[in-house]
């Protein structure tokens, strides 16, 4: 659907509603937020232009649902629907049933994002732009016979990853070929439940990794990186805090991964905001691909503050047809971003979801603090969605200012009525490993011990 | 700021276990000046009006899930679903859109809408249609009685569980 | 008092204690805020390490009495005072009352505030730096005779200007000879009564002005300037939105004032943070010093959204005997950045002050929105003090987006219970003539009718 | 959130107008559980210790100004001075700072301290000392009674407002 767009209709909830909803208002355009029963009374609901329940609470019956949600962008007029990021930012049936409608999907084509869904059509596809992928399988293995062979090509120990998988599931760490037959087993069982799908690729296995991300913008035509974001400092696979720029890059790295990534993008002539994540390994300096996000990311704000560029309102201008006026020698960045993902979680026990009542919030403010939040005193943070209550990002001029300023903001902020990792981050901050730049994605497991 | 107050969330968690709980046929909570009563029987044995209550059962199609009413919670404004579907009279029975979509009084331009204001009508009678990307549902009042009501044009778009039509059901 | 600080004593309230407090903060500075009994539960003095009640709600015996803020410092050992805006910030007896009871004073020389503080001096020191003036006396006029003899030979219309004034008092503005002699009387009357000096200087009236200001930092030797903002919209001098860079200015102007406000700063060896401020003549293109103020702004984080730079932080830097580590050519401005000050006024009744308690408070957010304010949820706007109550400061990649931002944040903001300027800078925002960037001082009064 | 709450800010405004009324000697005033009851007579008078209240009269040198007390106002934290002025006991009289300073409870060091508890006092005791920029003030008890508590320790900076010393005063 070509043409500028005039209604846009938010599809998610929580922060990302309000994120787009704010970036629609400074495009002048009109918003829909279409919200489950338990977020009737939330903020971006109360934010939007106009508000539409679409089913229950479960996110099954009503965010997940995407004929509730055409439903709604039909009846009540979107030209458009924003995806957010979860839920079904990354369903190409989804896109697929946006474009049947006639209703623009802010996002890529539903044929890029089931290739760069699928993990082992992603890796072809960063092969053929020429882009380092781990040592490893060339698509899923056949047999125990296939996997034992790679694996010894490539050396122990290695990784066995679902082709269509993700967070872990169908995920295997093998560090001796006797364990290979039975690992194999359990993987591929795994796999076949969590995502139908029992198809299993193998990998060198890497240890002393760092996260590394590329954040692109392409209008199908031109493409242009703005530079890289670290977010090493995981849990689980879940992302706990970001920055920009890296801490480990030199020019050298940062230009190759960000041409690499361009290239991937040029491949598949990809359109509006994505993210090409990547692994560093520390040991040898070599990168290469993991995966690519089709949506926009939780973390994108910390590229938005070192660039001034707003990622989200350039999918919504490329959405609605317009080019990129963006060239890659005009993209600068200035000073450290930092956030911190803020969840209702306890982070003494396991990081256990903590949904209540927020009885009184209040946000940090003042210089170089950005705040991405659905919070109001209160609010309701219901059980059945993430735990995600608020990003915290902060700009300094290098990153130690960005640190020290993290941490006046993390002392400042109010969030009473619910557990929440402010506590958790403020023990990170203070960490002098992490001041000084030097953690893996192992760190938060074997250095905090969580 | 803490002071506990009873909310939307509470009572849809409320009538969520009421729900839940095969059993249970009566309820009622009273928790400041806000009352809650809920009555509900077995679909299989058919429909029956909910007594005068504050929340009454939704009247829908058996084969779609039966939207529960809440009180007005403390919401800050009134623009969401559940705002709009509060204001039933007691005694009534509201017909709510059990899905987003189009809502239409008749089954095709121009034919005569399935009903007006003061018709009776029986439990099988279709009183509207909701078209969601061209697949219509018709709707069935699933309860005896009166249209004393009907509160969304014809064409115009319906949020889940937004009172469409409002009945008065035989004595 | 040289050696770097420790512990800081915040001589000020409202949002520019927290301001304060948090460039302490993230310098690992201590803080002592100082407050009157009517501020004992704000936001400022519990984010403070140390609170300290000084005295009663009236300024005169809290934030306005040196003695018992000096006493405060001495008796809690604080080794600097940072006086923010307002209250004592300028009064040269204050900075010499702390070098004498060896307190660093966080600001320039008690002389070099002394000098700025009489406009008359100020002025000699302009042209002795080469810095345009407004044409005029060369200071206070002896008599109608040689008023009459000046006014005269500058051509009628003239402002008369007390010469230790502001606010508007001890002004007049004559447009013909004969009303010379009755308003010169009048002025040395009102500015004998306000400031305690008769003395009247005359000048060039000048119509369709624009108010410019150069912020400048320097450490005693070094001066550098971090340019321009434009604070053309103003309500009787009471400044109500302020931006960077002006829409005015083109390069050349641009550097021809920095350079101006850099020469004047030079001739004083003026040290920490400060703003020179001008008058520019549209109709000429002509800019003429005004005045010098030897402090912190107001609407310093203008500048600091476009820059990157702490300005409060530096401030203590300096204060602490840190030499400046900018160099002019280092200092590059980004984007455009706005300013609308949230005042407890009625806008509709001739900007009345309404304090009250807020009821319900919540920060606009998400990018490109900073907020500075000493709001939350259930506080009290005291009636003794001025009526400010928030800064929203939005930056965007030019002025379009800038503004577009300022508007989507205003209509996020919740101040309840108290009315505020909020609608007022939402009427502005909309306006044609201020969304070309087209206005003079006068354009409040003029176009909008306040 | 708008529920009128009786403040601080507003003790404090009453007191400054019950100050400024010349006339006014007794006053009372009842607000939900909070109540406020302030005696006062003409300095020129010499000073009278306030009834059993909780808001006492202050009692510091007729040269300064009193400082009144305020009941706990609903405050979020308890670290300012009002605070620290709380909690002191029907019946007592509180000797507050009028001033920022550092209290000392001798002459000079190591002389005997003006006062100690359960020692007893004049009006015209001297209790204490403020010292602020080299310039010491005698605080005088201003109340007959004994020395029922020292709050502060000698050297200690004292914040305006603030209790030093706790009067029983004679019956």
């Amino acid at each position: 659907m070509a043409g500028p767009l005039r209604r846009v209709l938010v599809a998610n909830r929580g922060e990302i509603a309000l994120r787009v909803i704010r970036a629609c208002r400074e495009l002048g355009l009109e918003t829909v937020a279409v919200h489950s029963e338990a977020d009737s009374d939330s903020l971006p609901v109360r934010a939007a232009d106009q508000a539409v329940c679409i089913g229950h609470a479960p996110s099954a019956k009503s965010y997940l649902d995407p004929r509730a949600i055409v439903g709604a962008a039909l009846a009540y007029r979107a030209d458009a629907i924003h995806p957010g990021y979860g839920f079904l930012s990354e369903k190409a049936a989804f896109a697929e049933l946006c474009a049947e409608q006639g209703i623009t999907f802010v996002g890529p084509d539903a044929g890029v994002i089931a290739q760069m869904g699928d993990k082992i059509a992603a890796r072809r596809v960063a092969k053929a732009a020429g882009v380092p992928t781990t040592p490893g399988s060339e698509g899923a293995v056949a047999d125990r016979a296939q996997a034992l062979k790679i694996a010894l090509e490539i050396g122990f120990p290695v990784l066995l990853k679902a082709a269509a998988g993700g967070g872990g599931r169908g995920m295997r760490i093998v560090t001796r070929a006797e364990d290979l037959e039975r690992l194999l087993g359990e993987a591929m069982g795994e796999a076949a439940v969590a995502f139908g799908d029992p198809a299993i690729y193998v990998e060198r296995y890497l240890t002393n990794v760092r996260h590394i991300e590329i954040q692109v913008l392409g209008d199908g035509e031109h493409v242009v990186h703005l530079g890289e974001r670290d977010c090493s400092v995981q849990r689980r696979n879940q992302k706990l805090v970001e920055e920009a720029p890296s801490p480990v890059l030199d020019a050298e790295l940062r230009r190759r991964i960000g041409e690499s990534a361009v290239a991937l993008c040029r491949q598949v002539g990809y359109k509006s905001a994505g993210t090409v994540e990547y692994i560093l390994d520390q040991n040898s300096g070599e990168f290469y691909f993991m995966e690519m996000n089709t949506r926009i990311q939780v973390e994108h704000p910390v590229t938005e503050m070192v660039t001034g560029v707003d990622l989200v309102k350039w999918q919504l201008r490329i959405a609605g047809g317009e080019k990129l006026s963006l060239r890659q020698e005009g993209i600068r960045t200035h000073g450290h971003a930092i956030e911190c993902r803020i969840n209702a979680e306890d982070h003494e026990h396991g990081f256990a979801p903590c949904p209540g009542r927020v009885a009184d919030y209040l946000a940090p403010g003042g210089p170089g603090v950005r705040v991405d939040s659905h919070m109001e005193s209160g609010c309701e943070v219901p059980p059945y969605y993430d735990s995600l209550l608020a990003k915290v990002i902060c700009w300094g001029e290098n990153r130690e200012e960005a640190v020290a300023r993290m941490r006046r903001a993390l002392g400042e902020i109010r969030l009473e009525g619910v557990k929440t990792t402010v506590a958790f981050h403020r023990q990170l901050l203070e960490h002098a490993e992490f001041c000084a730049g030097r953690c893996n994605t192992r760190f938060v497991h074997d250095v905090l011990g969580y | 700021m803490s002071e506990p107050k009873l909310t939307q969330k509470d009572v849809q968690e409320i009538l969520d276990l009421v729900e839940s709980a095969a059993h249970v046929v009566d309820f009622s909570l009273k928790y400041g000046d806000v009352e809650v009563r809920v009555s509900r029987r077995d679909p299989a044995e058919g429909m029956q009006p909910a007594a005068a209550s504050a929340v009454p059962a939704s009247t829908v199609r058996p084969d779609v899930p039966a939207v529960p009413d809440a009180p007005a919670a403390p919401a800050k404004t009134a623009t969401t679903g559940a705002a709009k579907a509060a204001g039933v009279p007691p005694g009534m029975v509201a017909i709510k859109a059990p899905m987003v979509g189009t809502f239409y009084r008749a089954s095709a331009p121009g034919a005569a809408p399935f009903v007006e204001v003061g018709q009776k009508v029986t439990p099988d009678s279709v009183v509207c249609i909701i078209e969601v990307m061209k697949l219509m549902s018709s709707i069935s009042a699933g309860v005896a009685g009166s249209v004393k009501e009907i509160r969304v044009a014809d064409s115009e778009p319906v949020q889940f569980g937004q009172v469409l039509i409002v009945i008065e059901p035989d004595a």
